[in-house]
């Protein structure tokens, strides 16, 4: 099961490294929606956060802007991932090469996460300069970062393989994995929060809640893919 | 080519992943079930109550959040405020409410949750929105009084304070 | 089976035209109001009924994809697809109940109260496995990814069950529980409604399912003409082929 | 090798086989025949186990079609040469063949040799898929199937847009792996090709078997 995971994966990611559809398209796409986000939300706004202290409202608001625009970018990154297997039948050759459905869900959802994990470095470096966010805990933003974005990416992949076929319209990608990815959009800002602007509200306990979900739809995936894709 | 052997391959059998992936699935779930109940014990998601924002006053600052507790004074409108004491867990907080009036639930000895900012000891609310409990009774119009428990939570009490009617009629879903 | 009617609907759907009469009789003008909430209390027995009904829905949708995966049979597959449907009507129901209901009792018709929202995500998602049985995909493909998506989507009923026990909300808690707290004519009222909704449910399941089952011996139908089409094409070339 | 009755496969609610009896024997060439859409394409994903069996019986290399678990069996000991590549476009040739050769856990070592044979060697090597000619993209299949070595070769159209030297390279293949002891079942119109290959040609017409006769092919026939 590994063996295929791994083999599955580090196939993804060749793909990725020969198409350059993520750096070229699905980045710019997703500072696109940072810059749209700052232009609708004035930096002149202002909020009070503590007695005296007044915060731009695009700062306040950065952890939740900065998760919309990662489950976004997740959307095309996993449409794109079972793209590459529609055409030219090749789901049928994965299945007459007998590889283990779990491993190529494994496989399938950890090429999106490093996809999307290095995608977030640079988003969220974008993010800081854009937005302007204080940052009081680096540990638990990465811890949250990485675990959101297995998160995603588990749940995703179950659901955009749910979706996938050639004559299947795109839109049944976002309808499927946005409403599963609602917890992990409510706990990774709230969690976020926490992490830029001090230990407010629990941190980890949310960024527990995060890894709970992932282990959950991790097992999910592994369970789901022998019936999703079996096509006949 | 006539070099390449063509012989038909036995395929290996690869053993179904199917025992060992509900094992794994199984393990994950033990982990996950417990992990999620730790979390879900600590997780604040809506409302603090009064006790627990007194205690965190400091942290709060001019932190906007929701806050629970009964009302036990009878609100007081001085121009545009009104302003009445709420309490939960034995603390107690002085409310001043700007915004639209709540609804007709509102009154002492209900659950509400005002939606605002400490400024000082006194709490600024917004919005007040009436929690209203599981318990439904019958309006009977011998018995509109309250009592409170150790928690300062309204108790329906069968004996009316006044102690002058004696009401038998709403046991029944008690 | 040509109607969708039988002598058995017959007395589910007058059942529940009685059941409905008695409770809107009990719930409208026999049962008293109530102390706080006057007579916006009345709402409670609309608005329970549904999400029970709901919650059968779901779980008929559950039970039903299950049994699917283990033995293909188009019976639960129906059914499952039926009871989502009539679950997925029922949450509509409760959304807009719910909110008519919280405008006079809490003083908003919305709130990011946990329920309301764990709710909200619940229809959605059940949306997105009515969509599911309509993507472009052959019947069988589309039937198991269907059972797949009913079978995790039980997770959001439980959470929403359970909402208003793990986390802090405006929700009021488990209305009807071990230490139920509704004044004599009001639980009597919400029972007799619930049961009236529960009728009205399996009536329009059972109809909603039957349609979905001549639906698809319809299609069993055409398949069987296209099949005697498809061999009457061989019998007629390989005449021909003989002949040449 | 193959045996079928009545069987009955559905595509997308069409049935594209009403009902088809035959029996495949271990060494033979059986090429099919028939018009468009006579369920050519299909016969074959039956016998690879990509079709479903949707009505009468059938077994694949003794294994029942009806079981979905032996079906998964049937996958791997058949392959398939179809329309598609079932190759990765945006992969060069070697990605794709090592990347097949490990998913079907096949030898690794010998991705080199077959490359070498099958004339992918060189600059074709680091060409990605997308940017080869049809009859290059063929041998790039065909050489996917070698490192598989299945029991069962399903060929559907393989000479299709092949100019005379990848034709002749594919009737090579046939015969070198019959020789070795696999079974081949060819769909194709070309049939004043196949027929020097066939041991025995059937007739498909509107998803059913309407005929057969013997050729002179160079099978070995054990019946």
């Amino acid at each position: 099961m590994f063996r295929d995971a791994w083999l599955m994966a580090s196939k993804d990611l060749r793909i990725e490294r020969a198409t350059r559809v993520g750096t070229g398209q699905i980045l710019p796409f997703g500072g696109l929606v940072l810059i749209l986000f700052g232009l609708a939300i004035s930096p002149v706004y202002q909020v009070t956060v503590a007695v005296g202290v007044r915060r731009p409202m695009l700062a306040q608001a950065a952890p939740g802007l900065f998760w919309i625009t990662v489950l976004l970018a997740a959307l095309l990154a996993l449409g794109r991932s079972f793209a590459v297997e529609s055409t030219d039948g090749n789901l049928d050759a994965l299945k007459m090469a007998g590889l283990d459905p779990a491993g190529i869900f494994l496989g399938k959802s950890a090429a999106v996460a490093a996809q999307l994990l290095a995608l977030q470095l640079v988003l969220g470096i974008g993010a800081f300069i854009l937005y302007g966010p204080p940052l009081a805990d680096p540990v638990l933003l990465l811890t949250v970062v990485i675990l959101a974005t297995l998160g995603i990416t588990a749940a995703g992949t179950v659901y955009a393989a749910v979706a996938s076929g050639l004559r299947v319209r795109d839109t049944m990608v976002p309808l499927l994995v946005l409403p599963v990815v609602a917890p992990v959009l409510l706990a990774a800002t709230k969690a976020t929060e926490a992490a830029l602007f001090g230990p407010l509200d629990n941190g980890w306990s949310w960024a527990m809640l995060l890894g709970v979900f992932a282990l959950l739809y991790a097992g999910v995936g592994m369970l789901a893919f022998g019936p999703i894709m079996e096509e006949s | 080519m006539t070099d390449l052997d063509l012989t038909p391959r036995d395929v290996p059998t690869g053993g179904s992943g199917s025992l060992r992936n509900w094992l794994i699935v199984g393990a994950l779930a033990v982990v996950a079930a417990f992990v999620l109940f730790q979390a879900l014990t600590s997780a604040r998601v809506y409302f603090l109550n009064v006790d627990e924002a007194v205690a965190q006053r400091a942290d709060l600052g001019d932190d906007t959040f929701n806050m629970q507790g009964t009302v036990i004074s009878e609100p007081m409108s001085t121009g545009e405020a009104m302003v009445f004491t709420m309490t939960f867990g034995g603390e107690n907080a002085e409310i001043r409410h700007i915004g639209a009036e709540p609804t007709d639930l509102f009154k002492v000895g209900e659950q509400v949750v005002a939606k605002g900012h400490w400024d000082g000891t006194e709490f600024v609310s917004n919005q007040l929105l009436v929690k209203h409990s599981e318990e439904y009774v019958e309006d009977n119009p011998d018995r509109l009084d309250y009592e409170l428990d150790d928690n300062g939570n309204p108790v329906h009490s069968s004996e009316p304070t006044d102690g002058t009617t004696s009401d038998g009629s709403d046991d029944a879903g008690q | 089976m040509t109607s969708t009617s039988s002598k058995a609907t017959y007395v589910v759907g007058w059942a529940a035209i009685v059941g409905l009469a008695l409770s809107l009789l009990f719930a409208l003008v026999l049962s008293p109001p109530e102390v706080n909430m006057g007579d916006s209390v009345r709402l409670l027995y609309v608005h329970l009924p549904t999400i029970a009904v709901s919650y059968l829905g779901y779980g008929i949708t559950f039970l039903g994809s299950v049994i699917y995966l283990r033995n293909q049979s188009p019976f639960w597959d129906l059914l499952a697809g039926a009871a989502a449907e009539i679950g997925v009507l029922f949450t509509a129901f409760v959304l807009v109940t719910g909110a008519i209901w919280g405008k006079p009792t809490w003083g908003t018709y919305w709130e990011w109260d946990p329920r309301l929202t764990a709710t909200t995500v619940m229809f959605i998602m059940y949306l997105g496995y009515l969509a599911i049985r309509r993507m472009d995909l052959p019947q069988e493909v589309r039937s198991r990814r269907a059972a797949v998506v009913g079978i995790i989507a039980i997770a959001n009923l439980i959470i929403v069950r359970y909402s208003v026990q793990w986390w802090r909300g405006l929700h009021q808690g488990q209305t009807l529980g071990v230490d139920t707290q509704l004044d004599g004519l009001m639980l009597f009222s919400l029972f007799l409604s619930v049961v009236a909704f529960l009728l009205l449910g399996a009536w329009l399941l059972i109809h909603r399912f039957r349609v979905a089952w001549l639906e698809r011996q319809v299609e069993d139908m055409r398949l069987a003409r296209a099949l005697s089409e498809r061999r009457g094409e061989a019998g007629g070339a390989a005449l021909g082929g003989v002949v040449s | 090798m193959v045996n079928l009755s009545g069987a009955i496969s559905l595509i997308g609610g069409f049935p594209a086989l009403a009902g088809v009896d035959l029996t495949v024997d271990d060494g033979e060439i059986v090429v099919l025949r028939g018009p468009n859409g006579a369920g050519k394409s299909t016969l074959l994903r039956l016998c690879a186990g990509l079709a479903p069996l949707n009505g009468g019986s059938g077994t694949i290399l003794g294994h029942d079609l009806a079981s979905r678990e032996r079906r998964r069996r049937i996958r791997r000991e058949t392959g398939l040469l179809a329309h598609q590549t079932f190759l990765y476009d945006e992969l060069t040739v070697e990605d794709n063949l090592r990347f097949w050769a490990k998913a079907n856990r096949a030898d690794p070592s010998t991705v080199e040799p077959i490359l070498d044979r099958l004339d992918l060697g060189g600059r074709l090597r680091t060409v990605k898929i997308s940017a080869l000619s049809a009859g290059q993209r063929r041998r790039a299949s065909v050489a996917v199937m070698v490192c598989r070595r299945p029991k069962i070769w399903l060929l559907d159209e393989p000479h299709a847009g092949l100019d005379q030297a990848g034709r002749d390279f594919i009737d090579e293949i046939v015969r070198h792996a019959v020789r070795f002891g696999a079974t081949v079942i060819i769909a194709s119109h070309d049939h004043g090709r196949v027929s020097n290959l066939a041991t025995r040609t059937v007739h498909l017409v509107g998803g059913m078997v309407t005929g057969a006769e013997d050729g002179q092919g160079e099978g070995r026939s054990v019946s």
